[in-house]
């Protein structure tokens, strides 16, 4: 596959948030994507969700900036409700087959005003709220869908047309046909997302039968403000608000009864969520989850799990039940437990939600087969550890739950991964399918007087139903400066917008209003008409008369219409003094620095280095590999020291990627896209010029201070049992006990370490292999082997590996006894005391940030979080960047991570990277801050505002760099002078809103 | 003074109606106790005029048209079948005996029928006995509102293209399966105006106390009240110890 | 069996079970089931109807036999266990646990140690109880 | 058509009503019940132990015996020989070595061919009768009677010998609704009688059947219908020694189903009513589906 005929375009399968995720890596770095979905709008199961954990961020609000990008990036193609029916060729050029199943609406011409369902006579179950409510034959996914588009569920519609009848758009199409139609694209990505564990498997929880019984999912819907009940947590039985409710944890997982020998990783933080956020709703709620393991392992999940604890009073009761009784009554719960210490209850419960688990979903795993795709045998995608975003076909990637259940972090990590190996594959085809359109040269306005051109929308009857349009157009035109007026019946339909720039050449306007939706959708689509029109974007205002006038006035047509007179009248009066404001560009070093030589940093170089840009990599030490040269063995059975010679050699050998060992980084100065860094090796020091900085300085061990560590040699840590075995150290018939949590899960040290459980596990099956007569104990608090290392724990316990439990208040004993040591603790179970006779004790110790990372942070102007890792912009949507733009994240610089999620993190932090070094030109926003020198007496007071450091003091006067400025405009409210001022949100402008809507004549 | 049922009677002018004037002709003596409105066809009569007759206290109405075949109109007198069946389902629903109204034949040579058609009919609504106004009244109303529906007149309009000819991807509908989702219209919205005449009653209004009111489960009564806050004729105006409150919005009084 | 001895029948004798090597070694030709496959979710006992009158709870005899404790030959429970099979349903291990309750009782009765002594009875009750009682419990708890 | 009837121990004795019941029952329907020439005791109750064929002969022996009078299928009553000889039909069949020795070790009988099933009457009347030709026969629909069905578990569990959905069981239900009585459902139904402890534990006995019956009550149930013997007992004799054990508490009446469905079905006879700690005849009265006898208790 020669370089010539790779084709620079991806396919990506499945709209939720990791192909949304994936989707806009690759488009931002110059790559045309198709991003495909089976459903007729994106969104995926994350726009079910009512909250996400650890921050109770509004699912929807953290996602929808994401769906209206994703819904309007030139180079995202989306094509929905479809399926790939077959992929040819190889990695590079792939030829897919595409059906376009017949939607039987025109997706361009449909606005997603309702008026169809409103009438539509058949009921059918949404299956986006999860039954709880019903949805009419042609129907819209979810309010604010991506495409805003209905579709009609053929097998439910009867064909009567009532439908097209209603339609003012002309948009209902009764002979649309499946269409088959093929694309080319160079990599393709699979992340057809998972299915729910259908719950009515577990007979014995009653759900399907008792009314009562609902599934998480369901209880997102129900929590969720567009959900059926309108965020009111009823129960459906009698509709009452329910007092007790009881969450059942792992169903569907965890459990051989129903074939799932695997744990779904996020059950147990969703519950907590849930039940938080069920009591924040109504304080009165009791709830109890039932659980047998609390896995809150994520980053900052372990202090979410003892706010619910603490805080809002969650129960906590250990035991799996074994049914729910239901009175056919009263449709009240009666659930029978057994206490910790052995007492059977029974209580009575009004409501109880199961937290179903992860399963594959049927048809990924067809489309597999047809891809020739090899799945585990749970039906979820198999991958290995060393790239945990490839497939077993070349050129074929996967991200998210489609190979295993993980959280949205941990998806949004693999989507961007699996974004840059697809892009490294096709890098030679960059910005060859993707075309910037030609635009005709700006008109200059300068000193010309204001013409502006007036357009009201009826959209159907969403406002003309309710505001007298035809009036609005006659008094707009009786404003001062307004030389052109219309309505038209959909403004943002294709063939409005071409008519658009016919009309404003033809009247000379250079000031543009639109009276119609909100901005926040539109706005970019029509400032992108009036580009091509020749006027500067931002000679454009808008005003918002459906979503905030005529939709919620709908009963008062008079105050509605007065209202949308005011609020014309206001962006005239704008209008008449806004300014063009130039698209400042920056031009970017394309090139990478990364800190820190470990695997993270490693893969991260290399991958930045496979799309083609050069890379400066730091590390401290003499040699390249961090803590990873202290493993063995992997969970999964990788070759640890093998994969890291031969990682260490790609580094070494790669020409783009130059070494600085031994090296010290004094200084970082600059900003995106030009940063220039002095690094001091051994008491010489050079400066490096990169657009772009990834950290990934890692984590230490930290040394225990307890159970006699440091005072019997006997007593060691995991790492260093590995080291002793990887000598042969001989432990057969030895006893060995290991105690867990050493450190972590304190009221110093509120984070788990995520990765000691599985450690320990593998350690204990490495033991019993090489010396079966060897007794293994292993002390724990909560067994935390989520996702498929639940197999480990499986085998282990198998071996004849003893698991004992132990509590936060009654920890362990380490004696020195006769000859060996007398590990003390008490048995969960028996609530008996036990000795351990043991010939050695293994601690599984905190793992730790590096020291150094505050030094890194002041350098690079980039905070840590209250346990002294780094902070991340988004805990859950953009986990690998920093607030500061060019600065990226990766490895247990961020938190405590596994070998594979470091890698694919990694993977991550140079997709993120990427999109900003793979072109030498970077767009700042357009409405950022600027001085006034003259009037300004450099207080400083601007400065001290800016939360992106992107207005400082420079010699006595305050100075704006645009690349950092978000365009806010802080800094512009706080300057005591008027020296500051926002371009677009000038003080005048705005005083120039607030005259207009007060009074009746400009 | 015994009991004299008024009645209405819809007559088609191209056989009914000529079929009286025949009953005329030959002397055919009948009952009096029937006024007649002249149609040009059977198809013309709404089941919204039937039911404005109940609510005016009419104790019985006949409908008489062409039979099948012999309609002026060539398929007036289908439509006619179509418009009283759902005029019978409504009437059952609300509660007046669907046996008050007759839907019949007439050919305009059979004068003599025509008379003994009147004749069963009237003995039959005397048996019956009169309509109680106060109690028919909002029946009728009721049911007004539910025939006047978008959705089930257009279900209704197009019933006979859809089962004969094909509906618009030209399958052709199985005719009960389609009356099901009349009838299933019908019943949900005879149930949604029973919940609100409810709450109209006493506001603000519980489910159970809504249940209890309408005799229905309180499952079922919940999941109307999700329909009717989506259609936003109903908001939950506050919780009372976990019992929510519901009153009636939009509420444009008649 | 003939004369009833009212005063004669008192708890069977306490027993002095003699077990060698390791509990899970004697299970082994008994029930292949997995025991140490346990992870203590407490299913078992919160789903069993005679929980009330056990003295060891179901997950404490199935941890008795995972520590090798040999006492658990001595407790109530196996032998209130009434082969419903509601545990092995419902265990999320697939472990059959109403087999290993049977194989424990085994192992006592191969020692010729039996559990039910029929003094007890009332004649009256001897006639009234159904037939299939007597057999289950002879089979459940008689060597 | 013909059945192969296994009686087992406890019909010959203690549950004759049962068997009556069911004789008359089946007549009525157009079934004969042919008691089997040859059958012993079906092994009661099944071994568990791995390495434990020895009490799998009595109820393969029973699995002979039908081959040989040439019948494909054994009717039973009694759930727990139901279960038994399911539980051994379905281990000869999962491992042919067992049945190997097996038929080796039985030199008198003949090899077990596996060509014989074992059928409970209720799932008879279910797969065979089937409750639309059922309802039609009732001629006396049980009307205004409030039913509720309990199973145990020798129906239900192991999963391999279940006669229906472990834990939604709808079979006594669907036969209720087809008797013209009404379903009072309830959590309890699949949860056990307390079986053999009956002997040893009787207070834990009586206190199972007044948490079982007390349930019924609070849901008004008129009487509880089962199908196993012993459940019987349990729920009815220890219940009715439960009053003593519990002030205020009284034993609502324990039915067969093959009893409610003989009075149903209209067909004259006593069933055995006397044989019940807690005669339902004044409640049967007075629901008006038995004619008031004079001088009945």
């Amino acid at each position: 596959m020669t370089a010539e005929n790779k084709v620079g375009a991806v396919l990506v399968v499945g709209g939720g948030i990791a192909g949304m995720q994936s989707s806009l890596d690759l488009a931002n770095s110059g790559f045309k994507v198709y991003l495909l979905d089976s459903s007729p709008g994106i969104g995926g199961t994350m726009a079910q969700l009512d909250k996400t954990f650890p921050t109770n961020d509004c699912s929807m609000c953290i996602m929808a900036p994401k769906l209206v990008d994703v819904g309007r990036h030139p180079n995202i193609e989306l094509i929905t409700y479809s399926e790939v029916e077959s992929v040819e060729g190889e990695a590079g050029d792939f030829k897919v087959k595409i059906r376009k199943k017949a939607r039987y609406v025109d997706v361009e011409k449909c606005t997603g005003c309702g008026v169809c369902a409103k009438e539509c006579p058949i009921d059918a179950v949404s299956v986006f709220n999860e039954g709880l409510s019903e949805r009419r034959a042609i129907y819209l996914m979810y309010p604010q869908a991506v495409p805003l588009a209905f579709a009609i569920d053929r097998e439910k519609c009867i064909g009567c047309g009532l439908c097209e009848n209603l339609c003012l758009a002309d948009a209902i199409v009764y002979d649309d046909k499946d269409e088959l139609s093929e694309i080319n694209v160079g990599s393709i990505i699979l992340c057809p997302g998972f299915e729910e564990f259908d719950s009515d498997q577990k007979g014995e929880y009653g759900h399907g039968r008792f009314p009562n019984v609902v599934s998480s999912i369901e209880f997102e819907r129900i929590l969720s403000a567009s959900g059926p009940y309108k965020s009111h947590v009823l129960r459906a039985s009698d509709g009452k608000q329910p007092k007790k409710i009881a969450w059942v944890q792992c169903v569907g997982s965890r459990d051989l009864g129903c074939g799932a020998d695997y744990c779904s990783s996020v059950c147990c933080t969703y519950a907590i969520k849930e039940a938080v956020i069920a009591k924040e709703h109504v304080p009165s709620i009791e709830p109890t989850i039932f659980f047998m393991d609390m896995r809150t392992f994520g980053k900052g999940f372990e202090s979410y799990y003892n706010r619910a604890k603490d805080e809002y009073g969650v129960r906590f009761l250990r035991c799996r039940i074994s049914e729910i009784k239901e009175d056919p009554e009263t449709h009240d719960l009666t659930i029978q437990y057994e206490t910790e210490d052995g007492q059977l209850i029974e209580e009575e419960f009004d409501m109880a939600v199961l937290s179903v688990g992860f399963t594959s979903k049927e048809d990924s795993r067809d489309l597999a087969g047809r891809m020739g795709i090899d799945l585990n045998e749970r039906g979820f995608c198999q991958t290995q550890e060393e790239c945990p975003v490839e497939t077993s076909r070349d050129g074929v990637f996967v991200c998210g739950a489609f190979s295993g259940p993980k959280d949205i972090p941990e998806t949004v990590m693999e989507a961007s991964g699996a974004a840059a190996k697809a892009s490294g594959l096709i890098s030679e085809a960059r910005n060859t399918m993707v075309e910037r359109k030609a635009l005709p040269p700006e008109l200059d306005v300068t000193g010309v007087g204001p013409r502006i051109g007036v357009f009201i929308c009826h959209c159907g009857i969403n406002i003309g139903g309710y505001v007298d349009v035809p009036g609005l157009v006659d008094y707009a035109r009786g404003l001062p400066g307004v030389v052109y007026a219309e309505d038209n019946l959909y403004t943002c339909s294709q063939d409005t917008q071409k008519r658009f720039v016919e009309t404003i050449q033809e009247n000379h306007l250079n000031r543009v209003i639109v009276a119609s939706c909100t901005p926040r959708t539109h706005e970019p689509l029509f400032q992108a008409t009036i580009r091509e029109a020749g006027l500067n974007a931002h000679l454009f205002e808008m005003a918002n008369i459906r979503d905030q006038c005529s939709w919620v006035h709908m009963d008062d047509r008079s105050t509605a219409t007065e209202k949308a007179r005011d609020l014309v009248r206001m962006a005239i009066a704008k209008a008449s003094i806004i300014e063009p404001l130039p698209m400042v560009e920056l031009d970017i070093t394309q090139s990478a620095l990364v800190v820190g030589g470990g695997l993270s940093g490693m893969i991260s170089a290399l991958a930045i280095a496979e799309q083609g840009y050069p890379v400066d990599l730091i590390e401290a030490q003499s040699e390249l590999g961090g803590v990873m040269r202290r493993i063995h063995h992997s969970s999964e059975g990788m070759d640890v020291q093998g994969f890291l010679r031969d990682t260490i050699g790609k580094v070494d050998s790669n020409p783009l990627i130059t070494v600085h060992s031994n090296s010290q980084i004094i200084d970082i100065d600059g900003y995106i896209g030009n940063y220039r860094t002095t690094v001091e090796q051994d008491s010489d020091q050079i400066e490096i010029e990169h657009g772009v900085v990834i950290v990934a300085t890692g984590a230490v061990e930290s040394k225990p201070e307890e159970y006699l560590f440091g005072e019997d040699e006997r007593v060691v840590t995991q790492l260093d049992l590995e080291g002793m075995m990887a000598e042969g150290a001989d432990l057969s018939g030895k006893t060995i006990a290991m105690i867990q949590c050493v450190g972590s899960r304190e009221e110093h040290r509120p984070y788990c370490s995520r990765v000691c459980c599985t450690d320990a596990v593998k350690n204990a099956l490495a033991i019993k292999e090489a010396h079966p007569d060897a007794n293994v104990y292993v002390l724990y608090r909560d067994m935390r082997t989520y996702g498929f290392k639940e197999t480990l724990y499986e085998r282990a316990r198998a071996e004849g590996v003893i698991f004992i439990r132990y509590s936060l208040d009654r920890k362990p004993t380490v004696a020195k006894g006769k000859d060996g040591l007398v590990v003390g603790t008490r048995d969960h179970i028996l609530d008996m005391d036990l000795e351990i006779e043991a010939d050695l004790v293994v601690l599984a110790p905190a793992i730790i940030p590096q020291p150094g990372n505050a030094d890194i942070g002041k350098l690079l102007k980039v905070p840590l979080n209250e346990d002294g890792f780094f902070l991340e912009a988004h805990v859950k949507l953009r986990p690998v960047d920093f607030s500061t733009e060019g600065v990226f994240l990766a490895g247990m610089a961020h938190s405590p991570k596994f070998i594979g999620e470091a890698i694919a993190q990694a993977y991550a932090a140079a997709s993120r990277a990427c999109t900003i070094i793979s072109s030498d030109k970077f767009e700042t926003e357009a409405t950022v801050s600027s001085v006034n020198e003259a009037l300004c007496s450099g207080c400083g007071l601007c400065a001290a505002a800016c939360p992106y450091l992107a207005i400082e003091l420079v010699d006595g006067k305050a100075v704006v760099t645009t690349a950092l400025c978000k365009g806010c405009g802080v800094c512009a409210a706080t300057c005591r002078s008027g020296a500051v001022q926002q371009k677009g949100f000038k003080d005048e402008q705005i005083l120039s809103l607030i005259k207009g809507a007060l009074c009746e004549v400009l | 003074m015994a009991y004299e049922p008024k009645l209405l009677g819809f007559l088609c002018n191209w056989c009914a109606y000529a079929g009286a004037d025949l009953a005329g002709v030959s002397r055919v003596q009948y009952p009096p106790n029937m006024r007649v409105i002249r149609v040009m066809c059977s198809g013309r009569v709404d089941p919204l005029h039937v039911l404005e007759a109940f609510r005016n206290g009419m104790d019985g109405v006949a409908v008489l048209g062409c039979h099948p075949g012999d309609c002026h109109y060539l398929t007036g007198n289908y439509q006619a079948e179509r418009k009283m069946d759902l005029t019978f389902r409504v009437m059952e629903k609300v509660g007046i005996d669907p046996d008050r109204l007759l839907l019949d034949w007439v050919s305009a040579a059979e004068g003599q029928r025509f008379g003994e058609v009147i004749t069963d009919f009237t003995e039959r609504i005397r048996e019956l006995g009169p309509l109680d106004a106060a109690d028919a009244g909002p029946k009728a109303a009721v049911g007004e509102k539910i025939a006047s529906m978008d959705r089930i007149r257009w279900l209704v309009g197009k019933e006979r293209d859809m089962v004969d000819h094909g509906n618009v991807y030209g399958d052709k509908l199985d005719e009960a399966e389609l009356k099901d989702i009349l009838w299933n219209n019908i019943v949900n919205e005879y149930n949604r105006e029973l919940i609100r005449s409810a709450i109209r009653a006493g506001s603000p209004a519980t489910v159970p106390s809504i249940a209890e009111a309408v005799e229905m489960d309180t499952a079922t009564v919940f999941k109307y009240m999700i329909d009717l806050e989506n259609a936003g004729q109903v908001h939950m105006m506050d919780i009372v110890d976990d019992d929510p409150r519901y009153i009636l919005v939009g509420e444009v009084s008649e | 069996m003939a004369t009833e001895t009212e005063g004669g029948c008192q708890d069977s004798a306490d027993k002095h079970i003699v077990v060698s090597g390791k509990l899970i070694d004697e299970l082994e030709g008994l029930c292949e089931e997995d025991v140490f496959g346990c992870y203590q979710c407490g299913t078992c006992a919160a789903g069993c109807p005679f929980m009330d009158e056990m003295d060891l709870t179901v997950d404490e005899v199935l941890r008795y036999v995972i520590l090798d404790k040999k006492e658990v030959l001595e407790s109530k429970t196996i032998w209130l266990c009434a082969s419903c099979f509601a545990c092995a349903e419902r265990c999320p291990r697939d472990i059959n646990i109403t087999k290993i309750m049977e194989a424990l009782r085994q192992i006592v009765l191969r020692q010729n140690i039996d559990e039910t002594d029929l003094e007890c009875l009332t004649d009256e009750e001897k006639r009234s109880i159904p037939q299939m009682a007597f057999v289950s419990l002879f089979r459940k708890n008689i060597g | 058509m013909e059945l192969l009837y296994y009686p087992g121990c406890t019909l010959k004795t203690s549950a004759v009503n049962l068997e009556e019941s069911a004789f008359a029952v089946a007549e009525a329907l157009g079934h004969s019940m042919i008691e089997m020439e040859e059958w012993n005791c079906c092994g009661v109750s099944a071994s568990l132990t791995e390495d434990d064929l020895m009490h799998h002969l009595a109820p393969l022996r029973n699995l002979v015996h039908a081959e040989d009078q040439g019948m494909d299928r054994i009717v039973t009553l009694c759930d727990m020989c139901s279960n038994t000889l399911k539980q051994t039909d379905y281990r000869v069949r999962e491992r042919e070595d067992d049945l190997k020795t097996l038929n080796d070790f039985m030199d008198q009988e003949n090899d077990y061919r596996m060509t014989v099933s074992v059928q409970h009457f209720l799932e008879f009347l279910r797969d065979d009768v089937g409750w639309k030709t059922l309802k039609k026969k009732v001629v006396n629909p049980l009307k205004g009677v409030r039913i509720m069905p309990y199973y145990g578990c020798m129906l239900l569990r192991p999963r391999e010998v279940a006669i229906d959905d472990a834990e939604e069981p709808r079979i006594m239900a669907d036969l209720i609704k087809a008797l013209g009585a009404e379903v009072v459902d309830n959590p309890y139904k699949i949860e056990c009688c307390g079986s053999y402890k009956t002997i040893e534990e009787k207070e834990m006995t009586s206190r199972r059947a007044k948490t079982i019956s007390t349930y019924a009550v609070e849901r008004d149930a008129d009487l509880i219908m089962l199908s196993c013997p012993l459940c019987k007992y349990n729920i009815d004799q220890r219940g009715k020694e439960a009053e003593l054990l519990f002030d205020g508490y009284s034993q609502i009446p324990v039915m067969y189903y093959t009893q409610l469905l003989a009075i149903a079905l209209g067909l004259e006879g006593d069933w055995g009513f006397g044989a019940h700690a807690v005669d339902p005849t004044p409640l049967l009265e007075e629901k008006g589906v038995l004619p008031i006898s004079e001088g009945s208790t």
